[in-house]
């Protein structure tokens, strides 16, 4: 598999990883049929990203994605955090291989879910922009 | 094996490497021999020689004769010459295919491919141990079949299919059986008279033997078109230059793997239940494939709540090389169909691993690879959202 | 050269030993680094990148993208590729497919099939000195003409075709243009680009390649159809397990023979035009093929009233290895269809004599032939019926 | 070309290679479009081939197909060289590769012709059988 160093990286040597109890904001992604299941746990202090921990099922590219994404929302606001592309996330791990692409839409997607569940439960309008 | 000393290489029916014997073999018609057979002078006839010399080995090996060997560049041709070379030379008896949902995809490719030309497949399913029932083969046929094409041993699982059966069944049913052997070779005695086969697939480098280079055995007389179109060679049914050097490697290589079968059975027979006891003590841990219709090499797990591409990562950082059906370790992003036909549920195929042994293995090997195992699933275990609590220990 | 030191191998375009720098490039792949290309680990990576080095080398040495290369098991199965692939891909746009009367038997023979498949051929004709008239080819373009497929330069004759004018004619009416240019690498310089090639075939073994390996380079956004169903190798165009040592050794002789080809040519042609022209001193002896636009190491002549086979044999008593068109040489019975199709009349067909040469050969090598050539062919001729009075001295 | 070394010694050192003057018989079977043609001249005394020799154009079996059969038939009566079959002519090279045995058969075929142009011209019926 052409996966660059980054990716080696922080798939051997994943961050965040484990789960939040308690924590403010769940997004899960994904199917098991598919290969890849993403789940993003939020801990929300000011409207920044106090916290984050992940949990996945999957390859490589989706543990890396994980891995990267959760490190590059850590301490930013709500706002930045939504903000993270798939396109910064595969850039930050040096390139993912084209055919593995969707693991770093997975990482946007679950930081999406979490977001508007932390927005749901706080009874506010989940964003979609 | 020359692989770096620590690595162990448990990957061997996705290739294994050249034996000695063999490369000694074939590294002369490289550069000293290197007349094309075709030539009339001297340095033709040496290389003429060497084929002709390797296509009795084949035939021999297989219980054919020998101008019903052909050679190839792989498994893969072999496999689209039986299936489109019968499909186009009979579509005036019959446009009607019989072969099995866990057959190789240049099987299974090459009869959706010939669905498109206007022939029609029935793909039989399997049991949950990947067998294939000759009762559902029998009440398959029509009127119109012309081939069956089943596997008899598969490439995922190892399961061996009840070929001698199947072949007595298309035989009396005036059908052609082609059978895809490039796993079987060198694990499986094959006798094509007692089995009934009218056409077998083999691929030189399953069995220490060179890659790009294989055989088609057609029984005399069948039926079938040339697939590569050209020159006069191979008795005018495969055009193109003969591959000498890897033919020559070829016919050594499956000379020596088939007089060792029973030797080297044992052996592995011995490894792989080491190994699938070892492998099954890991909880949620499930065998793929049958309990004992299986290649001596074969050994194929599921792991529950853990994706094989991660896997297979963490094993080659270890220094251990082995195969999965997930999804994510293949081009085509589709899990195993082989396990899907099996019934393996979808989010469990992805958790698979292979692990097939070669003449390289050890007891040792074996022993390491049950020691690092355990560590690496339970590693991703913790890391997937879709372990129970009791399987964490994090 | 390792032939006997007495023998001399001017049969080069029938094929070549592999090159000392490419067995050395191929060789540590047979046994060493024997990994499947597609496997994850780090075995198969090392595979994956010979097989990408190679093509990187392929892609530069005909003006094309790496990923418009496809490797295949050598020329004919390029040859067979194309054009059916192009046909099947197409044949709603068209049936009417152009090539030449002189084409390899991998293309004629492919043609001829596809015509049993409901497909119309033109074989264009030829001038004497085997060249096609790109007037001929613009008159023979129809409305549903979907391929034209001429070859760069011809194995038996080495006239080299006007590519660049037919890449053109191709281009200006929309038409996909194959060319066959097995016998022009290493010989022509090739810039797909500037020629208007669509697509390219190509085989190993022709330029001290390994036998066995080809490749047929496939322009972007050409619509063609897979001829090997199966698993998902080169960008899932053409599957079966990568041949690794041929692909590795295929690409380091396409850059060898590539950036060589101007100090290669000038010393193959002085030694063609020493032999033909000591050749032709001899009675009744023929230069077949362009006197020019030919390639720098064919020579092929004919002798009137012998016969080509029992020259070749009587070479071969003198160490000397050649070739001839003459139908009693091949499998078929047929006498070549190039010469032929040149108006070279039958009975004079018979004793044509193909000297292809290579890096091997010398001065020395010219010589000798020539010194021994007369002979063998007086004693001939004075074995023949055929011979007027005037040519026997017995 | 899987020739056996007794074709390969009536390739290379034909017998009876020439043509007689005045010659009894003449019989030329073949032609150039095919690649061979076979001739052979007898020579004939008292109902025996007193001499025989052949030119022939054509491959390494035609050659030494001639040269056998010619020794075959030196010296023997005109009905034992009639009887000469394209199989015994094989035979006595110790075999010819399959796709060769027509040169055997131009050499029956050529002995025939020559023994009817001697009875033709002896105004004698020709043999058929
Ligand atoms: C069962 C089976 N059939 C066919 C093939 C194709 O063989 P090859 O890759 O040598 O063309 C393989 C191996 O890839 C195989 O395991
Ligand atoms: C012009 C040409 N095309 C195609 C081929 C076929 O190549 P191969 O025999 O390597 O398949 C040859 C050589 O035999 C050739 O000379």
């Amino acid at each position: 598999m052409d996966y660059s160093a980054k990716v080696m990286d922080h798939f051997t040597n994943p961050r965040n990883m484990g789960s939040i109890e308690n924590s403010d904001g769940i997004g899960e992604v994904g199917n098991a049929k598919c290969g890849d299941i993403m789940k993003i746990f939020l801990k929300i202090e000011a409207d920044r990203i106090a916290d984050v921990k992940f949990q996945t099922f999957g390859c490589g590219a989706a543990i890396a994605s994980s891995s990267m994404a959760t490190e590059l929302i850590k301490g930013k606001t709500l706002e930045e955090a939504w903000r993270l592309s798939n396109k910064a996330v595969a850039e930050a791990l040096d390139g993912l291989p084209p055919i593995k692409m969707h693991c770093s839409m997975l990482a946007e997607e679950a930081i999406h879910e979490a977001i508007n569940d932390y927005l749901k439960k706080k009874g506010l309008e989940p964003w979609t922009e | 094996m020359t692989v770096e000393n620590t690595a162990i290489y448990m990957d061997n029916s996705a290739t294994t490497p050249v034996r000695k014997e063999v490369a000694e073999e074939l590294i002369p018609y490289l550069i000293e021999n290197f007349g094309n057979p075709s030539s009339i002078y001297d340095l033709g006839k040496t290389s003429k020689d060497a084929v002709e010399n390797a296509r009795k080995k084949v035939a021999s090996a297989i219980g054919a004769e020998e101008n019903e060997i052909f050679f190839t560049s792989g498994g893969t041709e072999s496999d689209n010459w039986a299936i489109k070379g019968i499909a186009f030379a009979n579509r005036n008896k019959g446009k009607h295919i019989i072969t099995s949902s866990i057959e190789h995809h240049a099987v299974l490719h090459t009869c959706e491919w010939l669905e498109g030309q206007g022939f029609e497949v029935t793909y039989l399913p399997v049991d949950k141990y990947g067998m294939v029932s000759p009762e559902d083969l029998k009440n398959a046929i029509q009127d119109d079949t012309i081939l069956i094409s089943i596997m008899l041993a598969n490439n995922e699982i190892g399961t061996i299919q009840p070929v001698e059966e199947i072949g007595k069944i298309a035989r009396e049913n005036r059908v052609y059986f082609h059978t895809d052997a490039v796993q079987a070779i060198g694990h499986v005695p094959i006798d094509v008279q007692k089995m009934n086969i009218d056409l077998l697939s083999l691929s030189g480098h399953k069995f220490q033997g060179p890659k790009g280079c294989g055989a088609l055995y057609i029984r005399k007389g069948t039926k079938i078109e040339t697939l590569l179109h050209g020159g006069a060679q191979e008795r005018k049914r495969r055009a193109g230059t003969e591959n000498v050097p890897a033919i020559a490697g070829l016919g050594k290589a499956i000379e020596l793997a088939t007089s060792e079968i029973e030797e080297s059975n044992k052996t592995l027979l011995a490894l792989r239940e080491r190994l699938i006891k070892g492998l099954l003590k890991i909880p949620k841990t499930h065998l793929n494939g049958h309990p004992t219709q299986r290649l001596a090499n074969n050994v194929n797990v599921t792991f529950e709540y853990i994706e094989g591409e991660s896997l297979l990562l963490l094993l080659n950082a270890k220094g251990i090389y082995a195969s999965t059906g997930s999804a994510c370790n293949s081009s085509s992003l589709e899990p195993s169909h082989v396990l899907t036909a099996c019934g393996v549920p979808h989010e469990i195929v992805h958790g698979s691993l292979r692990l097939s042994l070669g003449k390289m293995n050890t007891e040792k090997d074996v022993d390491r690879v049950l020691a690092i195992l355990p560590e690496i699933v339970q590693k991703l275990r913790n890391m997937s959202p879709l372990t129970p609590k009791e399987n964490r220990t994090l």
